[in-house]
């Protein structure tokens, strides 16, 4: 099972991948949007990370700081986003003193669900949806056939790691890529991918954990 | 990249500094969370806010004051700001009547102002929003984040702050600020690129004979690229969308709008404002009102905005009023 | 070289053109030969006349109103106007009390100003000229053409403006503008250089990572080439030769405006008020008054310079009184 | 003797002269001052050439014009340096029908005081006056030698051209250049270059109607 320790390992895994990922993520953005997106995100973490030191009780008690903390460092698109999908996850895992591989699919499921409700992506939008919806259905499928909460953690990150790689070719329907209509076509989602690290790291710091 | 700037993280903070510096009698800069707030208003007054990635001055900071915003709320360049800067700047422009929140339809502003009114509803100030999507350069809104939110912001700013200074209610002043943006149409173009400051390299690449018409504030890529042309001819490109948009009749009354980018000189603005005011008197409309300069700009890009907005007499009326910020100042 | 113009040729023509059709509330447009003059003057007003060459707009044209310019005279970019334009100017700007010349001092702003005094004298008009030149970048004056007019030109104009508002005769209003001149020191730099529309290409060159301190508005080179530094350091190279040479005592109230050459960002210009005030208020000195933003500009050039005004109770009176031009306005 | 058919000849051969020569003169104008003096003179005598279909009945008639013309439209330092020159060669000389030798050097050094009385430069200041002062000495040796006026003007134009290029090595005390300080030494004065360029085109016309 995890519990706080791991969500608090995988909130500095997160703040190391997206702060060596910063200019990358940028890059993309820069692409197809105005190239802050790394920039936004690693601001961000490295605010979260700075509050990593305290007490908490619960994955969710962690997650709800997290929420909190991007909301009101990273600013953008992503920024409500991402603040929104943890503030859900919380929520609906706030009793929870450590995660089965249930928890783990109602925690991405509920993060989902709120980037849906704030942002009205839909799949194939060519936005970050198209690496969490991916990411939800492995995981789904994942407890389904009975495996473990690390398991599911790497189905989804694998899943939302070929959901971004799947936004390549796609017209950008959401956010200021869509400014591009058909010319955002074979870039990726800088969204999408940083969605890819974040699971990634849970997935991995899951394993570091077991 | 050469910028009169010492660590780019710092831009935005020493710039408000010295915003704050240059014009005590006007503002007050409140700097963690950061945002600007009008020294004096009365109470009672439905209060305007707005806020956006920074990197457009003078908007917002530069219409902070009589007649016009009670509070801006700049984010980091080019990023929109956050919750938690928005809602004091909300409640510290809340004086009894409530607050219209201006935003400029960009996906991060819409998403950060959202949360924002829906916090500060929690803590008891009445807030109602208006999207600002003046952008003809964005073609089909079915299918992207819609229209952007350009050059008439500051005209939605100056009207709807008249508005609340007479007196109207906070449903008046969404009202009329919602006029001023179904009625306005905007169009740019960009010569050459922007770097923001944190990221040292151009927003984009330009070829040196090459224009990106239908350029947004950000350095977004418009309609389509084109080989220079004199400014008479690229007058015209953006004109014609706005026109065409805009559907006015002949007979028609407008406020022409030409607005530098940053880094083109007033005196080029001057010899596309000439243009544009033949091609509308050629069409049989009547400028009853112009503006020209930098009034939202995207750093030091070159190029400029050309701004039509249709006029009633309600809103020239407005228009006219007094107002007294630090970038547009008359009657006061 | 991209530029929002059409034929080189009619660069000045056309954005003179332009003004006036944005403008027509203010000023009347004479074209041939080419000069702005006031549209509404009371009679025996005492008249001011500046001009000089094009790209530094909004100067002149941006300040012929009330309380300011009665009359401007553009040259071709960055040459003087010609005698044959600066005397129907000077005889329009009369209205019977006689007429100021504001020149810049550069040789040949001097001459043509000097050659059309001469003509208009023999018209019958009073004329009388000050020289500003208060651009402490040019050091020795014994072995130059002296000190040129640079950033305190706006303030001249300004002030002495409403000294001929309120009723001053010419010889008051000379002296007025001459206590401007002498109690104003500024000094530029270059980021970058600015081209001349005929001439299509940059007038100096400099390297991506030097600046030019002490930089005139026409590109003339100043003190010295250093590399690229921090916003704040720029900020004290500027401000340290402009107060030695004002040589102010630490009490005394002064104004201070900073200015930009045209393709920098109001935002930066805000980051070196910030540092430029400090340094003031370290030093003991008061700032009264403020003026930031592009004035006195040298077509797209990147940079910006710092003006210090020393000020006393008559020219703060001044300076507050009411003004209505396209480009300073207030009180009215 | 010269007439008015060559003070016709010789403003036709200064415009083609300018003409062909503005990009040089603008270009050491650009190197010490702001890089117009090509482009003011050409415009200035481009309308020279455009008054001169008119009948003119004396040199000095036609000298007249091209001070008024030149004052009008070169503006800058050089206008009305010219102007002034050409204006009180004009009084100098204006009852004379055909210039002789004498008149010649009266013109020149009526021409240079005029130059001095409005720009108040001294030699070596790195002005057209580098340029002027020898000529003017170069003609009244010329005159005391007892050669005729296409000699004399030769004498000038060559004594100006040399003028012109001593004015290299000096450090500018006047106009723009004067800015530069040390900076300008190494660089020919083009105001000096100009006067070289419109003395040789007196002497070439001189030595046409000859
Ligand atoms: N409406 C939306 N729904 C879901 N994701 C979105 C939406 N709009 C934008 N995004 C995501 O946000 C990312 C951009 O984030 P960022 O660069 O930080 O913000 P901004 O575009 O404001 O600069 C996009 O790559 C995309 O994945
Ligand atoms: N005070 C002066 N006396 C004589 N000649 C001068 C003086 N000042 C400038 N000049 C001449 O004028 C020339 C520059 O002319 P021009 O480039 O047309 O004017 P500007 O400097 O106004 O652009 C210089 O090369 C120099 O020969
Ligand atoms: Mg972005
Ligand atoms: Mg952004
Ligand atoms: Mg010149
Ligand atoms: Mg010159």
């Amino acid at each position: 099972m995890l519990d706080t320790n791991w969500a608090v390992a995988w909130m500095r895994a997160s703040a190391a991948i997206i702060a060596e990922q910063r200019m990358a993520l940028s890059e993309l953005d820069r692409l197809i949007g105005d190239g802050d997106h790394g920039e936004n995100l690693d601001r961000g973490f490295q605010a979260v990370v700075a509050k990593l030191d305290v007490v908490y009780n619960t994955p969710a008690e962690v997650l709800k700081m997290v929420a909190m903390t991007l909301m009101s460092v990273v600013g953008g698109a992503a920024g409500p986003l991402y603040g929104t999908a943890f503030l859900r996850a919380a929520s609906a895992t706030s009793t929870a003193a450590n995660w089965d591989a249930e928890t783990v699919a109602v925690a991405l499921t509920a993060a989902r669900d709120g980037i849906v409700a704030r942002g009205k992506a839909e799949l194939r939008d060519k936005t970050m949806i198209d690496a969490w919806t991916p990411a939800v259905e492995a995981a789904d499928e994942a407890v389904q056939n009975g495996l473990g909460e690390m398991e599911v953690l790497f189905a989804a990150a694998a899943a939302a790691q070929q959901g971004a790689k799947d936004t390549e070719p796609l017209v950008a329907r959401k956010g200021r890529a869509s400014y591009l209509g058909e010319r955002s076509a074979g870039h990726r989602d800088p969204g999408a991918q940083s969605t890819a690290l974040l699971l990634g790291a849970a997935a991995q710091t899951a394993r570091e954990a077991a | 990249m050469k910028k009169l700037i010492n660590d780019p993280k710092n831009v935005v903070s020493e710039s408000v500094q010295g915003f704050g510096l240059a014009h005590p009698d006007l503002v007050s800069i409140h700097p963690d969370p950061l945002f600007i707030s009008r020294k004096q208003t009365k109470s009672n007054k439905v209060g305007l806010v707005s806020g956006g990635g920074s990197g457009h001055e003078p908007l917002h900071a530069g219409y902070v004051g009589f007649g016009m915003l009670d509070a801006a709320v700049p984010g980091a360049v080019f990023t929109s700001p956050t919750p938690d800067a928005i809602i004091p700047a909300t409640l510290a422009a809340d004086s009894g009547a409530g607050v219209l929140q201006i935003v400029k339809n960009y996906t991060g502003d819409v998403l950060n102002f959202e949360m924002a009114a829906e916090m500060a509803t929690a803590e008891g100030v009445q807030v109602s929003t208006v999207l600002v999507n003046d952008d003809v350069a964005v073609e089909d809104s079915l299918y992207t984040a819609g229209r952007r939110g350009v050059g008439g912001t500051v005209l939605v700013e100056k009207i709807a702050g008249a508005a609340a200074e007479r007196g109207d209610d906070l449903e008046q002043v969404t009202a009329i600020a919602q006029r001023v943006n179904d009625n306005v149409r905007t169009m740019g173009v960009a010569l050459s690129a922007c770097t923001v400051p944190h990221a040292g390299v151009p927003s984009f690449e330009l070829a040196d004979d090459e224009i990106e018409i239908g350029i947004g504030i950000h350095g977004e890529p418009g309609r389509h690229r084109i080989p220079m042309e004199a400014a008479d001819g690229i007058a015209d490109r953006l004109l014609e969308p706005v026109l065409t948009d805009l559907n006015l009749s002949a007979g028609e009354s407008v406020l022409l709008f030409v607005n530098g980018m940053g880094g083109t000189p007033l005196s080029e603005l001057y010899i596309v404002y000439r243009r544009a005011s033949q091609l509308l008197a050629e069409r049989g409309f009547t400028i009853e009102r112009s503006l020209v300069g930098n009034y939202i700009t995207a750093l030091e890009m070159q190029g400029c905005s050309i701004s039509v907005l249709r006029l009633d007499q309600e809103l020239t009326e407005l228009w006219d009023a007094p107002v007294h910020t630090a970038a547009l100042r008359w009657g006061v």
